[in-house]
């Protein structure tokens, strides 16, 4: 049994929030959790706080969130490991009562709140911003996420249609797991496949980790001055390449760890909240990377 | 007489090996064949090709006149060929009803295993043979002897017209030979064939009717046992005469303790024994099966614990806690057991003859190759190991060129004190000679010897003294010079 | 006595790593008042169902001395052509049979380069997970297929309860029932023991070793499709990077549960219990609500003192 | 006569799968011009390094029958522990000292528990991975931890080259040798092969097992932290997520090189032919372009047909 919301002067320490987190194997995931901690610890300490890590796996994830509503969370807040996967399991919390907060991946059935930016959207915007950068034509070669996972799949998709219809060719791409060391075995292999100077203009990364790897390799092979390398994330270390001339631009994808824990308080008190809370991004870029220094994950 | 089994021209080659080479021979219904020939002469690859776990280069096998094609395991078990083989092939952590009945369970009608009608036909086969174990006891934790008397049971189970025994005596003493031999005899009565391979050629003349030789692969002859004598056999196996296997015995021995045990005691199997050794001399330790032989020379290599009682070696009080603490001794021990204990299956012969004390093929901490080669080769030379190959996987050796690098193994390792359990089974009587001489020269060079046999003649041939087990317990002490089965056997058993 | 003796030390011997995991469940049930709640506990089960019936499968691999690391892509493979069968409209039935086919096909690729291709269990099956993967991607472009309609008709199987029971949960239990009677009690059972323990032995006792070899592989591909399917029901999508890392799960509970992976030695009772503590120990972590990467730490402690405390034990009995 | 024919055949037999290899090379050659440029080369020799290095720790625990899965987590634990010391600005040395020590420990800890604990190895080294990767993870933080300034001092450890050779390859090289050495010359690399053989047989031989054991596995987490160190000194972080399924790999690398998983034969030569394959087989799929999707397909059908090949020779000539 849930007891429904609670009364106005209500304590804290009467709540139980639980967090679902579909991966911690990946410091934007870890940032985002963190974050939101956070938030708590600061503004709501007596907050009961649950944490499970859903392993990179929809099923294991499933169990995790059966697990809280069996603990008895008051609010169950989810980053999606992918949309449909989670979608029965979500639409069969919020029938019980207990509220959801969806955390940068939607759901396919109704929810308490969304927080979250839309990789799609970065894809695309990304992709356009990076198409004017090598003045719309050339060669770029893509290292994706791990397959299958959602973000890999919105991120690239929304760059190809940003890209479609330019002349800009897409001549390679491999997944590296979101990692730098895959990234930079690979690109190693690329530096030899398109040996000639200039066959290479721009490497679109689906996250910062493997920008940077794949620029160790160029800068490894001498061809820094050639390559352009744009990454997603925003991590301190990419800012930091950034502003070396290293990477030449990083979208931030926002974790929205903090805007979600607000909301989650807001629920749980009892105030209204926005169905959808869409995060800003920011593209980072040698003009602006100085306000960024130091603000990323 | 109507042949039952009938194998002809069969040539098999292994890798640098002719195993066989053109081999005839045939078994009547109801006889017992013998199969005799020196260690790798072929007899156990003969055997393996009749039962189809080999297939043959050459040749035909015929069963009641009809040329079988294709041979494989099943077809042959189905034929009524039954072979129990050298390496026994039970399943050690299936039940002994499981392993007789394999590959033809009892079921009940929903087809699944009728484990209480497996439990009732095991028994009257397992009576049979005289072997009084619950049928559902796993065969691992079955003792050797009674291992072989479940494979025999096996192939009885399964309406074997022709059974094979590749060497029996190699793990069955006195009194389970003597079952066998009586169940043998009985079951020729009912017309069941028997192939019996053997080293030791008394038991030919004791259960045989007709004896083949084999020797380097080829067939030298088949003879009525009743027309031959041992010597004529030994020289068809060997090619020359081997006569006075055992060699002259010495005179006393000089007393002189080099292994002194006082009260020892392991619980259940060793109960408080006493006794000397002396330098350079042979001991022999003789009893029946599970008198606790094995456990004696395990607990005097420090490998099996000790509950109560001293040891001293060389004068001095020890106590071995392992293996490595016994070979710094000097200490060599040739395990019952050579495939379970003693070898490394899967590596080279010169591998297994050098693993106790690499240092002497060693420069510094590095092991020297050709060294390795050379002191091997001078071992397996001096046991005349065939074939003469050191660089050869273990694996491929006949079980009696396997038990030949064991003993290479501790005469490389310059043992002061060797034990050896069963030296010579599996042995030919070639290299057994051999053996005794070897073990006869170490003791006048001054090693001391304790030696645990159900061999009996080897023991009363063998040792300068002899302590009889039973039970746990020294039974008794015998003299070299006064030494006959019967008076061990009066210790042994009472 | 010595008859008697040996049965009463046998069952001790059976209880061994089921006593670990009756003292794992005292100890939950200390740490955590929730642990033996109704709810909890149909939710645990139903948590161990998925991977348990892969374990099954993976139990007749192993004794027979084998190993298979494909079962995690045979999963994907499954999971996504039956998706996209569902949402083309093929009648539940169908789908859910040519699934369970696939599951054996794959299987039986594998029995087949092992037992007739003579190629070792772990490359062979290492090689399948590495391909089928690929072909799962392939199948669905790297995107997860939604099964669409179809989803209310199999939603039984990965939602419904019968007697309050969770279908998954029923599913694992017959699993686990057919397993124990096809090991112990007919002559397939016997021989999947026999060729694990000694494979020439077997072969001399006239035992099809390449069959019964191949046989295992083909059952643990039906027992990954079974689970794919199950998946498929509850996350209503087929995702071509479902089962990532199965395999070890698997493989991990089949071991804790006293398997020996040089075959011949185990049962699917043990199987069961090593994915009962591996469940046990990931649920009550998370209902203490441990910090997830201190959970790790304690889980693999706790995975090694379990089969610690079983070892000591079978040990100082000898 | 017989003497030669055994030794050609004996080199024969040495060749095996090495045989493959020249055929993989050669077909790769074929299909990319690119893949016998020298830099191309040099390129995979240094990838080919990263895990190699891990086999060949590996190879002596297979071969002394036992199984490591917890080096991909020693290699983080390693990584994040000397990432945060370089940041401190800790000495170079030390670090790389203290990061060796720690991948010993890690392989002690395993050790440990096998050797005297009698825990399976399978479970042991599970447990260790999943509570290495919770370690790594809670030191770090769940983040990468940047080397910082220190990138400059170790920089030659991933970048640097000698006579052309990438120092990773030099690295690999002379772990290939020493590993060589002691398997092949040394009293403890005899023992190995004789623990793995039969283990009482090695016993009664005067063998110390358990300190062969427990050393393997000490030699394995050293050859995961040199991999860590090299890792840290190419990427410049510390990733507590480093090394995930590295222990899959390299136990493949092992297992297509021709070494047993049931102990006592194999060889540290035949593991560098495994490594060799499996990476050829990545760079050449990427030089020639195949989607990334297919070229799964094609790497897990190559690793079999490998072996197959290797299976078929060795078995027609029986
Ligand atoms: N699998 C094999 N591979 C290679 N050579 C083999 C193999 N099996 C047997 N040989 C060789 O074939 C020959 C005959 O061996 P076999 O085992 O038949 O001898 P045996 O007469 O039974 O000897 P023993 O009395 O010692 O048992 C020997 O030279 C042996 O080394
Ligand atoms: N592994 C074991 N488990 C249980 N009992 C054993 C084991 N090994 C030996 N025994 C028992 O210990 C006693 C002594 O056995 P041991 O092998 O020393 O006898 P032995 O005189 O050498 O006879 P054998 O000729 O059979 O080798 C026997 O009662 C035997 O059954
Ligand atoms: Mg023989
Ligand atoms: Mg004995």
């Amino acid at each position: 049994g849930n007891e429904d919301g609670g009364s106005d002067n209500e304590n804290d320490g009467d709540f139980k929030v639980g967090f679902s987190q579909a991966t911690l194997n990946h410091p934007f995931r870890v940032a985002m959790v963190e974050d939101f901690e956070e938030y708590l610890n600061e503004n709501h300490p007596d907050v009961e706080f649950l944490l499970t890590d859903g392993e990179d796996n929809a099923s294991t994830q499933v169990s995790d969130i059966e697990t809280l509503v069996s603990q008895g969370v008051d609010i169950l807040v989810v980053s999606p490991h992918s949309s449909d996967a989670l979608t029965p399991i979500i639409a069969e919390v919020m029938e019980k009562g207990i509220p959801v907060i969806t955390v940068d991946r939607t759901v396919n059935t109704e929810v308490t709140a969304h927080v979250g930016a839309d990789n799609k959207e970065i894809g695309q915007t990304f992709g356009e911003y990076i198409a004017d950068q090598v003045d719309g034509e050339g060669n770029i070669i893509e290292i994706q996420g791990t397959a299958g996972s959602s973000a890999t799949i919105e991120r690239s998709e929304g760059f190809r249609e940003a890209i479609e219809g330019t002349d800009i060719e897409l001549i390679a791409e491999q997944h590296a797991d979101y990692l730098r060391e895959p990234a930079m075995s690979f690109m190693e292999d690329m530096l030899q496949r398109f040996s000639d100077t200039d066959s290479i203009q721009a490497i679109y990364a689906h996250n910062d980790e493997m920008g940077l790897g794949a620029l160790d390799a160029i800068k490894a092979s001498g061809r820094e001055g050639e390559i352009k390398v744009f990454s997603i994330d925003g991590q301190n270390n990419a800012f930091e390449s950034v502003d070396n001339g290293g990477l030449a631009a990083v979208a931030i994808y926002p974790h929205g760890g903090t805007e979600a824990a607000e909301i989650a308080m807001k629920v749980l008190e009892g105030e209204d909240v926005d169905e959808e809370y869409i995060l800003e991004f920011n593209i980072v870029d040698e003009t602006n990377v100085e306000e960024f220094l130091g603000t990323g994950i | 007489m109507d042949n039952y089994i009938e194998m002809r021209h069969i040539s098999k080659v292994f890798p640098g090996v002719k195993a066989l080479d053109n081999v005839s021979f045939s078994v009547s219904p109801g006889e017992v064949h013998g199969l005799i020939g020196e260690n790798g002469a072929g007899k156990s690859t003969l055997m393996k090709i009749l039962s189809g776990a080999y297939k043959k280069d050459e040749g035909e096998i015929l069963i009641n006149n009809e040329i079988i094609d294709s041979p494989n395991p099943k077809k042959m078990i189905d034929l009524g060929v039954s072979v129990i083989y050298q390496e026994m092939t039970l399943l050690p952590h299936l039940s002994i009803a499981e392993n007789l009945f394999l590959g033809n369970l009892p079921k009940t009608k929903l087809g699944l295993i009728d484990w209480k009608t497996l439990k009732k036909n095991s028994l009257p086969v397992l009576s049979r043979v005289g072997l009084n174990e619950n049928p559902y006891t796993k065969v691992k934790d079955l003792n050797v002897a009674k291992r072989q008397l479940v494979e025999i049971s096996k192939a009885l189970t399964r309406d074997a017209k022709l059974i094979v025994l590749d060497e029996p005596s190699a793990v069955l003493g006195g009194q389970e030979l003597d079952r066998l031999y009586s169940v043998i005899h009985q079951l020729t009565k009912q017309n069941i064939a028997f192939i019996y391979i053997s080293h030791r050629l008394s038991e030919l003349f004791e259960i045989t009717e007709r004896v083949t030789v084999l020797k380097d692969g080829q067939y030298v002859g088949t003879e009525r046992t009743e027309d031959i004598s041992t010597d004529q056999l030994i020289r068809m196996m060997v090619g020359r005469e081997v006569s006075n296997i055992y060699p002259e015995k010495r005179g006393k021995i000089i007393k002189n303790p080099i292994i002194k045990v006082k009260n020892l005691s392991r619980k259940n199997v060793l109960k408080n024994i006493n006794f000397e050794v002396n330098k350079g001399e042979i001991l022999g330790i003789a009893g029946l099966e599970g008198a606790g032989r094995t456990e004696l020379l395990r607990a005097l290599f420090g490998v099996d614990s000790i509950d109560n009682g001293d040891i001293y070696y060389f004068d001095k009080k020890r106590k071995l806690k392992n293996a490595k603490q016994a070979i710094k001794l000097k200490i060599g021990f040739l395990p019952e057991e050579r495939k379970q204990d003693g070898l490394m299956l899967n590596q080279s012969g010169k591998f297994n003859t050098t693993i106790p004390k690499l240092k002497n093929i060693s420069y510094g901490p590095f092991i020297s190759l050709s060294k390795e080669k050379k002191k091997a080769e001078y071992f397996a030379n001096e046991m005349q190991v065939r074939p003469p190959n050191v660089n050869n996987t273990i694996r491929n050796f006949s079980g009696g060129n396997q038990q030949k690098f064991m003993f290479s193994r501790w005469l490389y390792s310059n043992s002061e004190i060797l034990f050896i359990d069963e030296p010579t089974r599996g042995v030919d009587v070639g290299a057994k000679k051999e053996i005794y001489r070897l073990i006869l020269n170490l003791a006048k060079e001054g090693v001391t010897i304790l030696m645990v046999s159900s061999e009996l003649p080897e023991i009363i041939g063998m040792s300068d003294r002899v302590l009889v087990m039973r039970e746990g317990e020294l039974a008794g002490e015998l003299p070299g010079d006064d030494l006959s089965e019967e008076k061990i056997m009066s210790y042994a058993v009472r | 006595m010595s008859v008697v003796f040996k049965r009463t030390q046998n069952l001790f011997k059976g209880l061994g790593i089921f006593g670990v995991l009756i003292l794992l469940i005292v100890i939950a049930a200390m740490v955590s008042p929730q642990f033996l709640e109704l709810n909890n506990i149909v939710n645990l089960l139903r948590q161990i169902s998925i991977i348990g019936i892969i374990a099954i499968g993976m139990t007749f691999v192993i004794l027979a001395k084998g190993i298979d690391l494909s079962v995690g892509s045979t999963v994907a493979v499954v999971a996504v052509i039956c998706a996209d069968l569902f949402s083309s409209g093929v009648p539940v039935f169908l789908v859910l049979l040519i699934g369970l086919l696939t599951g054996i096909l794959v299987g039986s690729i594998n029995g087949l380069g092992i037992a007739i291709g003579g190629i070792p269990p772990f490359v062979m099956t290492l090689g399948l997970m590495v391909a089928g993967r690929g072909v799962a991607m392939t199948y669905a472009n790297g995107q997860p297929i939604s099964i669409g309609e179809a989803s209310q008709k199999i939603s039984w199987l990965g939602h419904g309860t019968v007697g309050g029971i969770p279908v998954p949960v029923i599913v694992f239990l017959i699993v686990i029932i057919i397993g124990f009677i096809i090991l112990k009690y007919t002559a397939f059972g016997r021989a999947v023991y026999a060729v694990g323990d000694n494979k020439e032995a077997a072969r001399l006792s006239g035992i099809n070793v390449n069959l019964i070899e191949f046989s295992t592989y083909a059952i643990s591909g039906l027992c990954a499709a079974i689970t794919a399917l199950i998946l498929l029901s509850r996350l209503t999508v087929g995702e071509p990077s479902a089962g990532v890392e199965y395999e070890l799960e698997a493989i991990a509970m089949v071991v804790i549960g006293g398997t020996s992976l040089f075959g011949g030695i185990g049962s699917v009772i043990g199987t069961a219990v090593g994915a009962s503590i591996i469940g046990i120990i990931s649920n009550v972590l998370n209902l203490v609500g441990i910090n997830p990467f201190t959970q790790q730490v304690i889980k693999g402690a706790i995975i090694i003192l379990a089969v610690y405390i079983e070892a000591r034990r079978t040990r100082s009995k000898e």
